[in-house]
């Protein structure tokens, strides 16, 4: 299994330009993140006065300038990327994990009673707009925000739209004799899960979570600039917010915002193109057809 | 525990008035009687044919003698045990003894998981075998029983051709020695000229181990061709959700009861070309709107109708060793009846 | 009055599978159907049949590559398939040819009723007939066919598969075009449905003698439908003859065993053996004749070459016959 | 068909009822009580208060917001409040009812958002179906390129992108208000061309962010189609590609497309929310910002209750018009 592992990454690389393109760029935002960010200089990243001169646009030493407290937008834009990725890996991570046990149910109890509410509940999930509900629950936990308990929140609403998937990935499978041959050969539920579902939702559970990591980031901005995430604590939204309370825009003072945009920007592309070439690669109908290939080429 | 061997009277299986309702639409649409008041008993090593159109009600037959579903009406008993009734550890050997074959072999096993892992389960799950030594001798013997001699470990679904995944799935359901084994249209997506090879390795089973085999199918030339091979068959047709005509294999071609299954012999296509169809078949109105006639199902199609099939669903009369559901026979008790005796006087 | 309609000279096509990769489809096909005969094509899966309708109606996939003449008789005008551009070959398709690919009951758009299915067919190939007097003759030929008028309004997913493939056949055939190909129009129907089925097709052949070419794996669909019939093993023609003459006379080995797997109602035949053996797939391009290996009757000229043997309509590629 | 609609009422109760349970435990379950963070700001103001006072003014506050009934009935009258639209005074702007405050800002929201998901919807689809049928032209992988980019990218981070380059890089748009502040609000030419130059970059920035969306899915879904039997079918009978285009893709196309309208509708009223604060535009948004600076509680769990039952009502309306597009699914239930 071992060669294989590394002859489909590199075909993947070869194949999807994409997948090159997005896997540099996150493999280089991890590194800044979770390596670099240990060796910036630790007074001045708490949002007091920091020791480097106040709001300068980038210059040698201080690459991304300064901001208005007289932090290094560099070594702040460094952690802030570390605390948004942990944040969105969190959220995905349960997400998912919430996600899979529902969509599992709603789609094995498919035809029965069961089966039909849970899928109820699923859509109202969907269907109910998320923020101004976590606003109110933001607001309400208003002195006792970390990244956990953000990840934890922005899960409440996170989970509905994979397991909507997931649903449907079960009921296709349902359909599949395959099931029927693992239950007459003495399979319990939980092995038919590893052997016959896993395959086909493996591929799906990988892109999820790298679709939720962008969701989660987002929606992490969104209630930042709503004041609502733990302002002391840098992630990219309140990056975002104290460049857009402290009127950075209209003193001019273009490069706080910007830098935080593009950062974000890269990041959240980045993430997506690896997710959307992994999809194309991995999604069960083309792993199909490329084994059928090698049959034919071991033939010939 | 179910007892080992079955008393000499006690049938391996009995299928007493079953009836199987569907709602079509979940609940508030009408109710579809799949399966209606459904009766017929299968001995130790006997094969049972069960002959009829798609959506007949066959293959939800087939659903409740696996246990799949559950009848809503009657009951089927297995070794003495009524099916729906089992125990949680009944169920696990209940499986072992009834095992199904489908009738894609491309989707019998899963294609991202190696062929030979289903054996192994099958071993390790039912006890059957535990190291792996004994494992592979177990699986070459079921391998060979299904005349199948290539290699199959490490092996996946779309490294073997149709004629081979079928007699794989053949010797998985072996593996667990059963006593009945339901094969669904199990040769309906072989090519023609292997079928024959799958059929043969039906009938050596059923003459070596005494496995009694339930072969579910649309094609009367495949059930001919059973016919040929073994003595012990019983033959069932079914229309629209109900047993039209129930006789042991031999005299059901020679000398078909009812209307619907005269019909049915009459239509396969002959391999000679002199011999050319003569009769057309009258059209009829959605095949739905049969399932919940009050009379004969057949009333629509048959040739012989008379008013009284339009009122009343005729009874299941034996007749000898058949049995045929069909108001032509309803007053007349002789034995060698054959539908053209009957209409040349004019009944 | 027999001329050619379809004439087919030394026609090879093969897959690009990848690289330098190519699955060999149909290997060196030559065949003649004359006007108004009813032509049938055997074989097993994988021997080709399909792609061979493919390529007579211009709906092969673009990986296929293919050399050689196929030419088509339409209003006493020869066309070469294979060098005619889309739009030419739309502008014959329905009108020139017909074709049922296969599982055609599978295929009605879900959102259409069958009447705006022939409706639509109607006014893309043939302007002159006006409306009315199209739904008049369509609600006639449901009739007589057995399917009831109102059939029209409902959407294909309440027909039953019978009823569609008879409706599909209606449509292959309204527009009265030259040639009707048909892909497995049989197969997965209920027996009397298929009786129905061929059937149908007997009497749209005499009634509208037009050419029709049936492409079915099951012998006796040839047996009782078609005037002539070839056999195809591995992308070749093995064997080409009148059904009764290729029905009491076999003479290729590959045709004999097709014909006896063939279960006879009421005929004492007994068990039939058959070696255990892989199906005909053409990966493998093997020198000489392609089923030596499982023929019975091999002989060692068979792996070198492969002979033809002609005698009147009677075509066969067989070294046993070389004399 | 009746059947569908009752089910589709079923759906819209229990939405309803899940959302709205779950704002008000929310609400109610706050680990310091709303009342003392009012009462914060009452001490900041400079007033000393002994123990004494505080605890009976808080007491004034309790039962005048009917905090202190037990919390089943608070829950029914919470609910009861809900649907007839009283969601009790204003914490912060005192004594005027939250429903005022909400009057005021629906409209603009409404305006905003309808037209951004109709032009959103209408022409990413129509963009989508054609790039999915010719998709070996350049233009379609161009916009695929595009959008793709585009995609990943949340409302804000547009939002913020926008800004930055129509008001400061080329100043040319408003960055405060719904209209210009000398615009007397009266039905004439220079209100509505003030109110339109105002919306236009909130609307733009999330026209682009859900087109994005819509182009993918509907690409993606016609080259689906187009490779299904019934449309090779179609080609082989010889019909014309503009019949195709019509009768075979865009009725297969649309219906899905509006079930993910009608999915996607919370989803991009999220966006719209963030959008109007950033471009301080007068809608739910700003007013959410304005409750959460004031900590006003009543206002906040308003704003949310009604953008449940809105979004949930609209979902509710574009689910009712699937049926009538797809008469697989009249003839079925």
């Amino acid at each position: 299994m071992r060669n294989s592992f590394i002859d489909n990454i590199s075909n993947l690389l070869l194949v999807y330009r994409g997948f090159t393109f997005g896997i540099i760029i996150l493999v280089v935002l991890l590194f800044l993140g979770f390596g670099l960010s240990n060796f910036a200089p630790s007074n001045d990243l708490l949002w007091g006065m920091g020791n480097a001169p106040f709001s300068i646009p980038p210059t040698f030493n201080y690459p991304f300038g300064t901001t208005t407290n007289g932090q290094n937008l560099f070594w702040l834009l460094m952690i802030a990327i570390k605390n948004s990725m942990l944040l969105g890996f969190l959220t995905g991570a349960i997400s998912i994990a919430i996600a899979t046990i529902m969509g599992f149910l709603a789609g094995r109890f498919s035809s029965g009673i069961l089966g039909d509410l849970l899928n109820m509940i699923i859509d109202s999930f969907c269907v109910i707009p998320g923020l101004p509900v976590l606003l109110v629950l933001a607001f309400a936990l208003k002195n006792y925000i970390n990244v956990v308990m953000i990840s934890l929140i922005l899960s409440i609403f996170g989970w509905a739209w994979p397991s909507k998937q997931m649903r449907n990935i079960v009921m296709n499978l349902n359909q599949k004799q395959f099931i029927m041959t693992s239950k007459f050969s003495g399979l319990n539920t939980w092995k038919t899960f590893l052997h016959d579902y896993l395959p086909y939702v493996l591929p799906w559970l990988l892109i999820q979570f790298l679709g939720l990591v962008n969701w989660a980031i987002g929606m992490e901005v969104t209630i930042a600039i709503f004041g609502m995430s733990n302002m002391s604590v840098p992630t990219i939204g309140t990056s975002i917010y104290w460049a857009y309370t402290n009127q950075t825009l209209l003193l001019g003072q273009w490069w706080w915002m910007t830098f935080t945009l593009i950062l974000t920007i890269l990041l959240m592309l980045s993430i997506y193109m690896v997710s959307m070439s992994i999809s194309d690669y991995l999604n069960p109908r083309t792993r199909l057809t490329r084994l059928q290939k090698s049959k034919v080429l071991e033939e010939t | 525990m179910i007892k080992e061997e079955t008393k000499l009277e006690e049938h391996l299986l009995e299928v007493v008035n079953v009836s199987k309702y569907f709602r079509s639409g979940s609940y508030l649409g009408t109710k579809f009687k799949a399966v209606d008041d459904v009766s017929f008993n299968l001995d130790k090593g006997e094969i049972l044919l069960l002959i009829g159109e798609s959506g007949c009600g066959k293959t939800t037959l087939s659903n409740l003698i696996l246990g799949i579903l559950k009848p809503s009406s009657g009951f089927i008993k297995y070794k003495g045990k009524i099916i729906s009734k089992l125990r949680r550890n009944e169920k696990k050997y209940f499986i072992r003894e009834i095992q199904p074959i489908f009738q894609d072999p491309y989707s019998t096993f899963n294609p991202f998981v190696r062929v030979d892992y289903y054996f192994k389960e099958v071993c390790l799950n039912f006890g059957i075998a535990k190291e792996n030594s004994e494992i592979d001798q177990k699986i070459s013997t079921v391998l060979n029983q299904v005349k199948m001699n290539t290699e199959i470990k490490g092996k996946f679904t779309h490294q073997f051709s149709g004629g081979q995944l079928q007699r794989l799935s053949i010797a998985r359901a072996l593996l667990t020695k059963p006593s009945l084994l339901i094969a669904d249209e199990a040769v309906t997506m072989i090519d023609a000229s292997l079928r024959v090879g799958i059929l043969n390795i039906f009938a050596d089973l059923n003459k070596d181990l005494n496995l009694a085999i339930i072969f579910i199918s649309h094609d009367l030339s495949v059930g001919y061709y059973m016919v040929e091979l073994s003595e012990k068959i019983k033959i069932i047709v079914m229309y629209r959700g109900t047993v039209v005509e129930e006789a042991p294999g031999e005299s059901l071609f020679a000398n078909p009861l009812h209307p619907y299954t005269r019909q049915l012999i009459e239509s396969v296509p002959s391999i000679d070309p002199d011999r050319k169809w003569h009769s057309t078949t009258k059209h009829v109105v959605l095949e739905l709107e049969e399932f919940n006639l009050n009379g004969c199902k057949y009333v629509k199609r048959c040739p012989f109708a008379m008013d009284i099939c339009e009122k009343e669903d005729p009874p299941l009369l034996s007749l000898g060793k058949s049995k045929v559901r069909c108001w032509l026979y309803a007053n007349v008790k002789d034995k060698n009846l054959t539908i053209d005796s009957l209409t040349k006087n004019g009944k | 009055m027999n001329e050619k309609v379809i004439e087919i000279e030394n026609l090879k096509a093969y897959y690009r599978i990848s690289g330098n990769i190519n699955v060999l489809a149909l290997d060196d096909i030559n065949l003649e159907v004359k006007k108004g005969e009813f032509a049938g094509i055997a074989g097993e899966s994988g021997s080709g049949k399909t792609s061979l309708l493919k390529v007579l109606t211009h709906s092969f996939p673009s990986s296929m590559e293919i050399k050689g003449k196929v030419v088509i008789n339409f209003r006493d005008k020869n066309f070469d398939v294979l060098t005619l551009n889309e739009d030419q070959i739309q502008s014959l398709r329905w009108k020139a040819w017909s074709y049922v690919p296969q599982a055609a009951m599978n295929s009605l758009n879900p959102m259409a009723k069958i009447k705006d299915i022939f409706l639509e067919t109607l006014e893309s190939n043939d302007k002159t007939m006006n409306r009315d007097e199209f739904r008049k003759k369509m609600e006639d030929a449901f009739e007589n066919v057995g399917l009831s008028k109102q059939f029209l309004n409902f959407y294909a997913s309440r027909l039953s598969g019978g009823m569609r493939q008879r409706a599909i056949i209606l449509l292959a055939t309204i527009l009265k075009p030259n040639i009707i190909f048909l892909d497995e129009p049989t197969t997965g129907l209920d027996l009397i449905t298929q009786k129905d089925v061929i059937q149908l097709l007997q009497n749209m052949h005499d009634e509208l003698n037009s050419t029709f070419l049936l492409v079915t794996h099951d012998v006796s669909v040839h047996a009782q439908a078609t005037d002539f019939v070839h056999i195809m093993y591995a992308g070749q023609i093995v064997e080409s003859a009148p059904t009764k003459e290729l029905f009491h006379n076999p003479l290729h080995p590959y045709t004999k065993e097709l014909i006896n797997s063939v279960p006879i109602i009421g005929g004492k035949r007994g068990r039939i053996e058959q070696n255990i053996r892989i199906s005909s797939s053409i990966a493998n391009s093997v020198q000489g004749c392609k089923f030596k290996d499982r023929c019975p009757y091999a002989i060692p000229s068979c792996g070198k070459y492969v002979y033809t043997y002609k005698k009147g309509d009677h075509e066969v590629k067989c070294n046993l016959y070389e004399s | 068909m009746a059947k569908y609609f009752i089910e589709r009422i079923v759906f819209l109760i229990l939405t309803l009822l899940i959302g709205l349970t779950i704002i008000f435990i929310i609400s109610r379950s706050t680990p310091i009580h709303p009342i003392d963070t009012i009462m914060q700001q009452l001490s900041s103001y400079g007033g000393q208060l002994t123990q004494q006072q505080y605890n009976s003014i808080k007491d004034i506050y309790l039962r005048l917001y009917g905090l202190n009934r037990p919390v089943i009935d608070q829950y029914f009258s919470f609910l009861a409040g809900v649907l007839s639209g009283n969601f009790g005074p204003s914490f912060s702007s005192f004594p005027t009812p939250v429903i005022k405050l909400i009057e005021r800002a629906l409209p603009w929201t409404i305006g905003l958002l309808l037209t951004a998901l109709i032009i959103s919807w209408v022409f990413g689809n129509l963009i989508g179906l054609l790039a999915g049928f010719y998709d070996k032209s350049g233009i379609s992988k161009f916009l695929q390129g595009l959008f793709v980019v585009i995609s990943p990218v949340p409302y804000p981070i547009i939002a913020l992108i926008l800004i930055l380059l129509f008001v400061f890089m080329i100043p040319s748009f408003p960055i405060m208000g719904g209209m210009a502040l000398n615009v007397t609000p009266k039905f004439s030419l220079s209100y509505i061309f003030s109110i339109i130059e105002h919306a236009f970059l909130p609307a733009l920035s999330i026209v682009i962010s859900s087109m994005a969306g819509w182009f993918l899915s509907m690409r993606a879904l016609v080259m689906n189609i187009k490779s299904e039997d019934f449309v090779e079918f179609a080609k082989l009978r010889g019909l014309k590609k503009r019949k195709i285009v019509f009768n075979y893709v865009m009725r297969n196309v649309i219906s899905p497309q509006i079930t993910a309208l009608a999915l996607n509708i919370g989803f991009i009223f999220n966006g719209a929310l963030v959008t109007e604060y950033l471009f301080s535009y007068p809608g739910l948004g700003t007013l959410m910002y304005r409750a959460i600076m004031t900590g006003d509680m009543n206002t906040l769990v308003g704003v949310a209750s009604l953008s449940v039952i809105g979004i949930t009502l609209a979902t509710f309306i574009v689910e009712l018009m699937i049926p009538i597009i797809d008469p697989t699914i009249r003839q079925e239930r």
